[in-house]
């Protein structure tokens, strides 16, 4: 049997891009700062001496041209991964990853396999800006696939998948986990994981937790004590990928548990929540034995004094509270 | 020669082709032509080589003709067929074909040229001389796609060549109102390329600045900017009656017309006579002719089509439930017990 | 008693913005084409010569730059009015409103009180990049309202209560109700609706069918043909203010029947129907006698053809079938 | 020309304060730095009149300074205080002053001067003679919005001017890497307006451009490009080493620091002795020595501040229910019927 490495969420995510890119001669990267200074967070740190200049390609501070770039190497056959320095700025490219990736192979037949990766996420004191959850500006967004991991096996697995993939995928990675978690991975074997499966984070019959991002490990926390002090046990279902999402999963749970928390980062209203709320009144609406609920991020922009981020947060306690409310119902 | 004036009347006569089309009512939404730019287009087109790749603005057909385009899809494409480039799903000349090195545009303005760097750059990571061309209205130069489009490519030294048309008016309003720029060719300062004007209503000069700006492309030594002073003959599109255009500067642009220039040209110095470009012509009407016909018999596409290709994979496309008809199947009775409607009632 | 006079719904926008910059000097307009030309869709017709080119401006193609000047100006205490030749091209500004906008007064204490305002929807032929719904682009986006009003009256008082509101407001006009609407509208009385307030379009006692623009009109339609053929009494409710959801007004009238039905022209995956369905799972989940059913736009762009487009909105019979499941349930 | 020199070592006091406190763990979050460019920054903010508005970028914190504000108001807000001019709700210089005429950029970069363009329009609206000032770093003007707001700004010809901070480095790359751009002062070509540029590490070249600039703005005569050539002397921010810096190009900028040398010249030309500097700059000690002991007492905000002031309308923040904590006041059960769970177990 292999052996395995101790493997940091950013490591994972740095390995997947080194194999992907060693072989694969058609991937390349292109992002801001991502090559002399070997990237914000120094995820491709080294790629430059490696790959060259033609490989790892540092661009000007132009998020609408880095995907509109990466759309036209996709269309030629070759698979770009293009990094936003932070995950906010995807919103000056919003327009081209909208209106021109996710619309491609629709309109034309020529799809876009480009990943657009970057970090997201709060926690991390870096204000308004540096902090948000971006995804359900694209939720509503056909063509696109959205993936975020929560730990390290994950976002190996998914990135190199995400990198295979046809169609364009936009990859989350939380910069709060980036050093903070650390797994065991295997080394030789190839860590795969397929886009748009769920997985089981933790056992439970007693009700379903769905949750995805940093969100799965204050949830598993939130589980582990409502079973020591209450003895009920909560299943955590980590989705993964969010589009397409993996209503099958979700579905079976809650067929099993009766009652349904969604947990999420980004804001409440009009959150990914509600597309997991809708999905599961429809195929299992006669199952519920409780209201679905909601522990989600204030509805605010992302506050900088720590005070205020970790109000804005959900933490392990609103989890526990509504989780409580639930299984008591 | 004749090749160039043949492009050039057939650009004109399949756009007026399609305007009948249109007030037959068989284009769907709107038609958009290039009436007086065409020798800008078909200059451009024509200097590309096989295996270029060229991305045109709406005021391009001209372009794509020489390329190799078939106009019968030009048609479908404005009459949203089923045999359609797009299969019905896009419009105007929103296609994208590989073989003809055509990459389509859409319609927020600017993105194209960002999407055609990524093309470029294909080229050149795998050693190919290949350039990529593309064009841009003096209205879509104030876009901050467009800008970021240029800076890329010029710091990345790509093999590109921009042709931007400055025809006067951008939809309804005239350039000189929502543009402070002098000079157009210093738009080239922002990004450290070289910049070049020619007069895009003659078809020759075209050619000939097109052909060193791709020559340059193809040595490797980047982008060049091509300021093309050309005029918008008719409205944005065909709804647009122009009203706010004054007379005199239509009459003005009217007397230089690129088609009629390069006839006159042509039979002047020789290479052409007055037959044999009427020739020209009633061969191209006899195309059109056939080409609307056997379009126009041609049907939109299958509802069902609407479904398809959003993905890669066919599953993911059908994956989605409940959003229309009956509901397939629903299981949603929960084992061993009543709806819950009935639920409430034997329990209220 | 006042007169009414015929109005379409583009003309009750039109006066709208008539009287606000005649009674209000610090109202002004500025977009694509709206002076010289007056509008892509004649709205500002002779504005230009009315008010000047001070207070009806021509910009360049610049959707980021036309939301940022109406951003600073606002800051300053005027009442910037952009338009937003097709809704479509919000995508450029996307950056310019969820980050500036929408976070300026949480941030600063300054806020942004400017109307984004276009045509969106479907049905007019006009393919993937003229037809588009957005108001999910903005769903999570805390610090924006937004308002998408299905009738002439509405069209006109929403309009003039959006631009006297403090903060940041999209306005979504349906293209395709433009001219095919007129209603009787008050000569001399002063129309104004309070932003946030949703509004009975038809009563009912037997399923609630919550919906908004253009697909108001489709769901009172199938809910005559249902009244007249099955009996059963269909509550339409017309949401009219997207952001902030009058949870109320949906909540009462869910508990009154017991079903819902979501209906609009967005796409389904991550669609508004998500937020609306989590909210009454919330508030009225006892209430609910049926699963919540959505009926919306396939998960596609919108396309061109004819055949294409009929296929991918949806339809009175789509509606009808989703009821009658519903009312049978 | 004491107070300019005491604006520019009050600059770089303050951030060698910021440092020191940063290091004791003060700091929440980054620290971003502007030394060896505070010439520029000084001598532009020096230049404006009360009633003109300046949009910061993050190396410009001397201009703010000139503008009037206070240092404490600085360290609030990287401490993220309460107090801070942000309520601790949004960190650097993000924070807007209207009585100072401060417009806080937010951190997608060019998007600040779009906004100011508006507050421009505000003043030519109501006729005021005002002017807004605005910096962009080489980096930023390769965005899409830097494009878009030079060219609204010049087509408008609006009352602005705009410093292109040409410091050779954007975060980690260099300039030359990223922009091919020849000679900065061509940008404006881009735009049909006057460019200047000056060396901006001389706070008298830079106040006398930006004056001329300013009144050149101030007269209806529209916006003026200023490029100021200089130089980032430290890394992108407190976390970055700089390590990719070739060593000679620090230290041939080290060689023109633009607060030695300001003060080699006010000596040199008996504008000052060395002892009157010593003096402005042990006073300016003295005030940030106090005013750090002042703010480092004041604590953050409450958490509650969280929730406020995302609307103008307090009830509309106070509205979302359900968000967190115990449900108030929960009445989901239906009257006359058990709950639905209830309901089930009898039903079954
Ligand atoms: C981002 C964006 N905003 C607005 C439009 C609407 N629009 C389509 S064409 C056009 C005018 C284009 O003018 P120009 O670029 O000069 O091209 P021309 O029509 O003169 O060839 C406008 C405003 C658009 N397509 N994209
Ligand atoms: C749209 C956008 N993309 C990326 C960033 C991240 N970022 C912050 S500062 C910076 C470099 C800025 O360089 P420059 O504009 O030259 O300013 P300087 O730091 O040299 O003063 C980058 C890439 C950002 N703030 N905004
Ligand atoms: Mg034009
Ligand atoms: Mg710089």
């Amino acid at each position: 049997m292999a052996g395995t490495v101790e493997t940091t969420y950013l490591g994972a995510i740095r390995e997947a891009l080194l194999e992907e890119m060693r072989t694969d001669e058609s991937v390349f990267l292109l992002g801001e700062d991502i090559g002399v200074y070997g990237g914000a967070f120094k995820v491709t740190d080294g790629f430059l001496e490696e790959f060259g200049p033609e490989r790892v390609i540092d661009t000007p501070i132009s998020e609408a041209a880095i995907v509109g770039a990466a759309i036209g190497a996709a269309h030629m056959g070759l698979k770009p991964v293009a990094e936003m320095q932070f995950i906010d700025f995807i919103a000056p490219a919003f327009d081209m990853i909208v209106n021109f990736a996710a619309k491609s192979r629709y309109r034309t037949g020529i799809g876009a396999g480009l990943v657009i990766r970057g970090p997201c996420g709060a926690g991390a004191r870096s204000g308004p800006f540096h902090s948000q959850s971006v995804e359900s500006y694209f939720a509503n967004v056909a063509g696109l696939k959205m993936v975020i991991p929560a730990r390290a096996y994950d976002a190996k697995g998914l990135l190199r998948a995400a990198i295979r993939d046809p169609d364009p995928v936009l990859f989350f990675e939380h910069k709060f986990l980036y050093r903070r978690i650390k797994e065991e991975l295997p080394v030789d074997e190839e860590v795969i994981v397929p886009l748009g499966q769920a997985r089981t984070h933790r056992e439970g019959s007693d009700l379903t937790l769905v949750t995805y991002g940093a969100m799965v490990h204050k949830s598993a926390d939130a589980a582990d004590r409502i079973a020591e002090e209450d003895g009920s046990e909560v299943e955590v279902i980590d989705l993964r990928t969010l589009r397409p999402l993996d209503t099958a999963a979700i579905v079976e749970s809650v067929q099993r548990t009766g009652r349904l928390l969604v947990v999420h980062e980004a804001p409440r209203f009009g959150g990914f929540a509600g597309e997991i709320t809708a999905q599961v009144c429809e195929e299992a609406f006669e199952w519920l034995d409780a209201p679905i609920r909601r522990v989600t991020a204030i509805d605010t922009p992302v506050p900088y004094a720590p005070t205020l981020e970790d109000y804005y947060l959900p933490g392990e306690d609103d989890i526990i509270e509504a989780a409580r409310w639930l299984l008591a119902y | 020669m004749r090749t160039l004036y043949r492009l050039l009347w057939l650009t004109r006569a399949l756009e007026e082709r399609l305007e009948v089309v249109f007030k037959q009512g068989h284009v769907v939404g709107g038609l958009y032509r290039s009436l007086g730019q065409e020798a800008t287009a078909v200059g451009c087109g024509f200097a590309l080589a096989d295996g270029d790749w060229i991305a045109p603005s709406i005021r391009d057909l001209g372009a794509l003709l020489a390329r190799g385009l078939d106009p019968r899809d030009v048609i479908r494409q404005y009459t949203a067929r089923g045999t359609s480039l797009c299969s019905g799903k896009d419009n105007t000349n929103h296609f994208t074909v590989p073989e003809l090195g055509i990459l389509g545009p859409i319609s927020p303005l600017g993105t194209q040229l960002c999407v055609l760097n990524g093309v470029a750059l294909s080229f050149r990571m795998r050693d190919q001389a290949q350039v990529c061309f593309t064009f841009q209205g003096d209205g879509a130069s104030r876009t901050g796609t467009s800008h970021e489009g240029l800076a890329l490519a010029a710091a990345l030294n790509l093999p590109i060549v921009v042709v931007l048309e400055h025809n006067r008016w951008a939809f309804g309003t005239p350039s000189t109102h929502v543009a402070a720029v002098e000079k157009w060719e210093d738009v080239a300062g922002a990004y450290g390329v070289p910049a070049v004007t020619v007069d895009g209503n003659d078809v020759l000069q075209v050619y000939d600045a097109a052909a060193e700006a791709i020559a340059r492309a193809r040595a490797g030594d980047g982008m060049t900017i091509l300021v093309a002073e050309t005029y918008r003959m008719l409205g944005h599109a065909q709804h647009d009656a122009q009203k706010y255009v004054p007379e005199e500067e239509l009459q003005a642009w009217r007397d230089h017309d690129p088609i009629r220039d390069f006839a006159d040209y042509l039979v002047e110095f020789g290479f052409e006579s007055d037959s044999s470009l009427e020739q020209v012509r009633s061969e191209v009407g006899a195309e059109l002719d056939a080409a609307v016909d056997d379009v126009l018999a041609e049907g939109y596409p299958p509802a069902q089509e609407a479904r398809t290709r959003v993905y890669d994979d066919p599953a993911l496309d059908a994956a989605v439930p409940w959003t229309r008809g009956p509901v397939p199947g629903y299981e949603g009775l929960r084992p061993g017990i009543t709806r819950r409607a009935n639920a409430y009632r034997e329990g209220a």
